[in-house]
């Protein structure tokens, strides 16, 4: 059923939708709505069978998650930025131990500074976590992907997280289908466990694993998301036959068979995207754009295919690997290593600046004339950077052991000098 | 595509004031996209919020930079905030406020509109009478479907009922239905 | 049911059985029985410990079996025994002996009330032994050969069987008809007496009568007398012939008013208590030894001064004149003899009673080729209990021992083990005594708090006019909570003590009356079981050795 | 018929009530320790050291629990020795079904299995949840909390040997003062651990309220399953905190792992108790009171409170105070009667 909604309604209706049987609630901004709209659901009594836990930390929101799954439940909880690191460790236990936990990200930046605002810096920090995620374009997509994501999950034993920016999905009101009860039923059945505590069948989950067999382990989890490659497109596919409707798959590209410029990037920024690309179009110029829906398993060979006719690669991304570049890019390349073409990194919207047309359309602009550099950073106020990197260098006295002694000792020459007159 | 901004005042309701609008828009078979412009502005702080309808789908997620409407739920912003930034002398704009363009100071700037694309409503006493409390959202947005024929009158109070089921949103209806009344006279 | 569980995450159940973490041991615990500090110092050899065990279950009828394989006469030797087990029993280290005694006692009285019989189950040898004197010694002795499955006669110069049971011991420390059942039980078992058949002739026996074997225990009845310069002699008696006279159904013997006894062992308390039983106004013991180095047993002293009997410590008897004693006081001095100090004192009484021990009549063994008799003229045997002639065996008072019950009820067993091992033509070897329990090897901190059950006493008034039986029995409650207090030391009770606290299950339980073993495969020997065994049944070993 | 009344009627059975077994009692009265079908949670073969406290504790506690649940329960655990030593790839010593996710979300994890447990229809699985010191009293004390305030249906179980022993012997905030450890090192002016103020979790878990709150040694095995009975006959959450020994953190004999818990108790440094919904409904009464020296002598943690001609008297002193404190807010000399 179509309905105007906010993006984080919308998840929370999808989600109950997947019946899950235990959902571990704490607020962090952006994800709050979602939790809020569940623990609706459940007070309501329109989803029954569900425990809906209010924990004490995104850890303990996680952990119990982890419990439940383990006892045999299907399990599903929330979080956002500082929330997902403060649960870290148990995001890489949840997919160590195999469990098939959904859980939504709602993108933020991480402090310090502080900042409640959107961008991938999170989802960034999990990337190799061992769990599956998937960046949902529009509200529709991030509905769609939840009911994916728990068959997924739960066909890999593998934890899904589905990644909407925060804010800009999870707070815009958008038209989305909410699919009916009897149509999730048909595509998503009940959990069955692969491993569940029972006192029938006492094993032990969680062993403590040695240099004998780590890596098997570690190759094992690999194996399991190159299998997420092929499961990702089969079971967009059956969703597709089910709803009717294209959601999730591994890459989306968009106008990219004779495009020379290709635009590369995740989440609702692809919109903006998509809509610079229709207006270059119209421009004459030659571009697309490929949105990547899934970032874990990364899908080097889908992507290589789809960009492997340009002659240049712009990734967007919305996260910053200090003292490197950019993530997204990075991987990027790795599709492309053996390609001749340039990848170039544009960091933008961090911490919720807004990334508009026509920033993208200056960056196409400069790609298009070779100005591009390496890395950018979008609409950067280089006045106020400039201003406070000469007021630090002033200022600092650590940095390079070398230029800190000469300057030292041009401070004291200049000093003597001074009392000798 | 019809992009509106609206601008006021924590606990104004200027977020639900475009996420009403976009469901107006929706009840009418268009697509609408709304979405606020923050995060953690508290009580009395100045909130922005976004609109935008169009026949087909809506993709661009950035802010309205170029709003053809603006919709100033508070009077006391329009001298503290670049309120007018990027509107064209086409665009709509209709300010919560029983005073005169002279007595705000926009007499001059209010001329240059098209007939009916400037107006002031005063919201805040329309919801007093209906509500019983000063919430111009609703009642603006029935002035607002008056002036730009974006959306019925009828589609604002549908929205509004969901949204608001009960007394409350009826109360929020009549304020409304009032505000659009007097718009489009 | 079967699964695709994780590779290495997760983990079949019980799977570290593979891995045998006795490899890290140096050191192994062991089971062992120690020698329980009461069973070692028991004359008569009883195994007290593994009665007990039984008792404590409530198992009555086994704990009597147990005994009768040591001693046959429970229900004496729980009155008269001076239980020397008490004395050892490591609870006295914790708050007070298990009173042993009168658990015998009870189980001696049960035996009586439920007519229990011991197993006999040998077969008969056709072995001829013959019982000289039917005391203690001589009527443990036929039991214990009874019970090898040979044929048994006593023969008794006296009218009756009991020996110093009878004529030693007073009736109100063994009730007549307790000692009648017990020894009549022995003779049940197919041994034969014979009453008032003195034998002269150890040589007759076995060359005329075809006797295999002869054990002689005819005890010590010749009372020791002393020269007591008298100028007009009073009546002066002695302790065994008074004791005897009691039992000869006949009148009581005529004593007077006042009478002196004196001596300082059990059997001059037991004239003492007597003769105030007999209506004496004033019974006094006069000794030359203080209260602390007398030979009598102190309950016994205590008991007598309860009833009234007078104290005249550190007094040795100078003259008699008519009435009148003369007695000198003493001192001890540091090597805790007695010295006359010249200062006298004259105490007046009508008889004198002398209690100063007895002597064995070994008349009949002088003319036994081989037989050694010593110059305070007791036996010598050797350690299977032989005398010098073979076949001769020799037993009780007349052989050099402490002269109690117990210890002669102990000999008759020995002899009877040695005698049997001589008829079979092989010598008797006793094992080998494992170590000994002692406090140290036990845990006390598993052992509740639990004070002595005591029996009740006859009131003194009755004591001082009659012969009932001045100890009273333990109930059942009694008995069963007395026996519950033994601490078991150094013999597994299984408390399931190492089976529950050792962390590596490495203690296998083996079900009732089976005990415990180790699993090596898993034991780490932290040691945990051996030092919280409640007794010391667990010791540590080095690893290897 | 009299031999078996007077056994009923008699009821000391020559070791009391403090050995694991004693054949003279009735078999339901005997513990689950001294069953030969008791469930053996940890079985053979694990690698805790000679004479751990913490495998036996958690043994003795799981056992009892079984046999309460009938088999029926699942347990959760904390990052630490009890798993590491338990669960070494490829072999576990769970006979139970166990699962180990982190050091600090036991409890959570638990509050999940237990709600697992409700949604699938296995209400009646109960829910353990075991940590060391360290998981319960520190990293894993938010989480612990939270599990109380919601009142989870969880039995949490905390074996404490005051200190982090997996990790090599470092302070945790159960560590004793002026015990030795390699983060408090016996040296300087004060060597050993601080005075604090202390961390006591189990009246920071009766503060919460919660339905059941206990503390229990190795020392006494019959106080300890009664005590776990009593928590698994319960619903909500509780806590139980088991003092167990390490002969490797305490520096004692391996085979004086009962003897130190029973001189904690006795000492009272370690007060026996029980609580319920917030207040002591009970308490374990010392049986033999002995000085708080008889229990740290035999710990090479506080050697240096005895160093020949240099004892510590001034901070043995302060350690007896604290047993002296325990000794008079518990009663636990029987002093005060009961209100």
């Amino acid at each position: 059923m179509l309905k105007q909604l906010e993006g984080s309604a919308a998840v929370a209706q999808a989600v109950a939708l997947c019946r899950p049987e235990v959902v571990c609630a704490y607020p962090i901004t952006p994800q709050t709505h979602i939790v809020e709209g569940v623990g609706e659901l459940v007070k309501s009594g329109e989803l029954t069978n569900c425990e809906y836990i209010n924990v004490e930390s995104e850890f303990a929101a996680l952990s119990v998650a982890i419990g439940a799954s383990a006892g045999g439940a299907r399990a599903y909880t929330a979080t956002a930025s500082q929330g997902l690191l403060f649960m870290a460790e148990a995001v890489y236990n949840a997919s160590g131990l195999g469990l098939p936990i959904v859980m939504t990200l709602g993108n933020r930046a991480i402090g310090a500074p502080i900042n409640i605002w959107n961008d991938h810096t999170d989802a960034m920090s999990m990337k190799d976590a061992g769990w599956i995620q998937l960046f949902a374009e529009t509200n529709q997509e991030a509905a769609d992907l939840h009911i994916q994501a728990f068959r997924l999950a739960e066909e890999l034993s593998c934890p899904v997280m589905v990644c909407m920016d925060g804010f800009i999905l999870t707070h815009a009101y958008e038209r989305v289908d909410i699919p009916t009860q009897e149509e999730v039923d048909a595509f998503l059945p009940p959990y069955e466990p692969v491993q569940v505590l029972d006192p029938a069948d006492p094993y032990s989950i969680g062993a403590m694993v040695g240099p004998e067999a780590f890596t098997e382990v570690r190759y094992l989890a690999h194996r399991k998301q190159l299998q997420a490659l092929d499961l990702i497109p089969e079971i967009g596919s059956i969703f597709k036959d089910v709803f009717g409707r294209d959601s999730g798959g591994l890459v989306h590209p968009y106008r990219t068979d004779d495009a020379e410029t290709i635009f590369v990037a995740m989440g609702s920024v692809n919109g903006t995207i998509k809509d610079v690309v229709d207006a270059e179009r119209e421009n004459g110029r030659k571009v697309g754009s490929v949105s990547i829906c899934s970032f874990r398993p990364f899908p080097l060979e889908e992507l290589r295919l789809a960009l492997e006719g340009a002659k240049r690669i712009v990734v967007v991304e919305k996260s910053l690997a200090p003292g490197l570049g950019g993530v997204l890019a990075s991987n990027v390349r790795m599709a492309l290593r053996e390609a001749p073409h340039p990848v170039h990194t544009v960091i933008a919207g961090l911490g919720g600046r807004p990334i508009t047309m026509k920033g993208i359309a200056e960056v196409l602009q400069s790609a298009e004339a070779g100005t591009l550099p390496d890395v950018t950073f979008l609409s950067l106020e280089k006045a106020v950077v400039e201003r406070e990197v000469a007021r630090s260098a002033d200022m600092r006295h650590s940095g390079p052991t070398a230029e800190s002694i000469l300057k030292a000792i041009q401070n004291r020459s200049a000093q003597e000098r001074s009392n000798v007159s | 595509m019809f992009q509106v901004r609206f601008h006021g005042r924590g606990g104004q309701g200027v977020v639900t004031a475009a996420e009403l609008l976009s469901i107006a828009a929706f009840k009418e078979g268009k697509h609408a996209q709304a979405f606020p412009s923050f995060g953690s502005e508290r009580m009395g702080a100045p909130v922005v919020s976004y609109c935008r309808i169009a026949e087909g789908e809506i993709r661009s997620r950035e802010p309205v930079s170029h709003p053809d409407a603006l919709v100033i739920q508070d009077p006391t912003l329009i001298h503290s905030v670049d309120l007018f930034s990027g509107l064209d002398g086409k665009g709509y704009v209709l300010i919560n406020s029983k005073k005169t363009f002279e007595d705000l100071g926009i007499a001059d700037y209010a001329a240059g509109f098209p007939h009916n694309h400037f107006r002031d409503v005063g919201a805040s006493e329309i919801a007093l009478k209906h509500i019983g409390r000063p919430l111009p959202n609703a009642a603006l947005l029935g002035s607002l479907a008056a002036m730009s024929g974006q959306v019925s009158i009828d589609a604002v109070t549908e929205a509004i009922s969901e949204k608001f089921p009960g007394q409350i949103g009826a109360a929020n209806v009549a304020a409304a239905r009032e505000a659009y009344e007097v718009a489009a006279a | 049911m079967t699964h695709e569980l994780p590779f290495a995450i997760t983990l079949d159940p019980s799977t570290s059985l593979a891995n045998k973490t006795g490899s890290w041991r140096t050191e192994r615990p062991v089971y062992l029985d120690r020698l329980p500090p009461c069973n070692n110092a028991c004359p008569a050899g009883e195994n007290i410990q593994k009665w007990l065990f039984h008792a404590e279950e409530g198992d009555y009828e086994q704990a009597f079996q147990v005994i009768m394989e040591d001693n046959p006469m429970p229900g004496v030797m729980g009155r008269v025994c001076y239980h020397t087990c008490e004395t050892a029993c490591n609870r006295g280290q914790l708050d007070e002996p298990v009173a042993i005694h009168a658990i015998e006692r009870f189980l001696g009285r049960m035996a009586f009330e439920k007519g229990w019989k011991p197993v006999m189950s040998a077969q008969d040898t056709g072995k001829r032994v013959l019982v000289v004197g039917a005391g203690p010694s001589g009527l443990s002795a036929a039991y214990h050969l009874r019970r090898f499955g040979h044929d048994v006669t006593i023969r008794e110069a006296g009218p009756m069987a009991g020996g110093m049971m009878r004529f030693g011991i007073p009736k109100y420390r063994l009730p007549r008809d307790v000692l009648d059942y017990e020894i009549q039980r022995i003779l049940d078992t197919g041994v034969k007496l014979e009453l008032n058949t003195k034998v002269e002739d150890i040589e007759a026996a076995f060359a005329d009568e075809g006797f295999d074997a002869v054990f002689v225990a005819v005890g010590a009845h010749l009372a020791k007398r002393i020269d007591i310069p008298a100028h007009a002699a009073g009546k002066i008696l002695d302790a065994v012939s008074v004791l005897k006279e009691m039992e000869s159904g006949g009148e009581p013997p005529k004593l007077g008013r006042r009478v002196i006894v004196y001596g300082g062992g059990n059997t001059a308390m037991d004239v003492a208590r007597t003769a105030k039983r007999l209506g004496v106004d004033e019974s006094m013991i006069v000794y030359r030894r203080s209260r602390k180095e007398m030979p009598a047993h102190d309950f016994e002293a205590t008991e007598a001064e309860d009833e009234g009997v007078l104290m005249h410590w550190l007094r040795t008897i100078k003259d008699i004149d008519g009435t009148s004693v003369t007695v000198e006081k003493m001192v001890i001095d540091e090597n805790g003899r007695p010295q006359p100090t010249g200062e006298f004192e004259t105490i007046e009484a009508d008889t004198l009673i002398l209690a100063l021990g007895q002597d064995v009549d070994t008349s009949f063994l002088e003319k036994v080729d081989g037989v050694e008799i010593a110059r305070d003229g007791v036996v010598t045997v050797n350690k299977q209990m032989m005398t010098g002639r073979k076949g001769l065996f020799a037993g009780g008072d007349m052989v050099p021992a402490e002269r109690t019950v117990t210890v002669g009820v102990g000999h008759g067993k020995k002899a009877a083990r040695n005698i049997d091992a001589w008829l079979c033509g092989e010598t008797y070897q006793a094992s080998q005594k494992p170590e000994l329990a002692a406090f140290e090897n036990i845990n006390p901190w598993y052992y509740d708090d639990a004070p002595q059950s005591k029996q009740d006493q006859l009131d003194p008034v009755r004591r001082q006019t009659g012969f009932e039986e001045v100890l009273k029995g333990l109930t059942e409650d009694n008995a069963l909570y007395e026996a519950r207090r033994c601490l078991s030391c150094g013999n597994c009770f299984e408390c399931d003590n190492c089976y529950g606290i050792c962390p590596d299950n490495a203690v296998v339980k083996l079900g009732p009356g089976n005990r415990f073993e180790f699993n090596y495969d898993y034991c780490k020997g932290c040691g945990l079981c051996a030092l919280e065994c409640p007794c010391g049944a667990i010791k540590m070993v080095k690893e290897g050795s | 018929m009299s031999e078996e009344t007077a056994l009923q009627r008699v009821k000391f059975y020559q070791t009391g009530t403090h050995t694991v077994g004693n054949r003279l009692m009735d078999e339901e009265a005997r513990s689950v320790q001294s069953s030969i079908d008791r469930s053996n949670a940890i079985t053979s073969g694990h690698r805790a050291c000679q004479g751990c406290g913490e495998a036996l504790g958690a043994r003795f506690a799981l056992d009892a629990a079984m046999r309460s649940a009938e088999g029926n329960l699942v347990a959760v655990n904390a990052t630490g020795c009890l798993e590491v030593f338990t669960t070494p790839y490829p072999e576990t010593s769970w006979q139970v079904p166990w699962l180990h996710s982190l050091f600090g979300n036991a409890p959570a994890v638990a509050t999940g299995v237990a709600a697992a447990m409700r949604r699938k229809g296995r209400a009646a699985t109960k829910v353990i949840a075991q940590g060391g010191d360290g998981g319960t009293t520190d990293i894993g004390f938010g989480c612990l909390s939270g599990m109380f305030e919601r009142n989870d249906d969880v039995l949490y179980i905390c074996y404490d040997n005051q200190a982090y022993m997996n990790t090599g012997v470092q302070r945790s905030s159960a560590t004793p003062p002026a015990a030795r450890t390699a983060t408090t090192p016996a040296v300087g002016d004060a060597p050993g651990n601080v005075f604090g103020t202390g961390k006591n979790m189990p009246l920071i878990a009766m503060a919460h309220n919660i339905p059941y709150v206990a503390t229990a040694t190795v020392a006494d095995l019959h106080d300890l399953e009664v005590k776990v009975t009593r928590a698994m006959s319960m619903s909500g959450s509780r806590y139980i905190h088991v003092l167990v020994t390490c002969p490797l953190g305490w520096g004692s004999a391996t085979n004086h792992t009962i003897l130190l818990a029973r001189l904690a108790v006795e000492s009272g440094l370690f007060p026996l108790f029980e609580a319920e919904h917030g207040a002591v409904v009970r308490t374990q009464k010392i049986r033999r009171k002995v000085p708080v020296e008889d229990y740290l002598k035999l710990q090479k943690r506080f050697a240096h409170l005895f160093k020949k001609g240099a004892e510590d008297t001034d901070r043995i002193a302060a350690i007896q105070r604290m047993a002296d404190a325990n000794i008079d807010r518990f009663d636990l000399l029987g002093e005060r009667t009961a209100p």
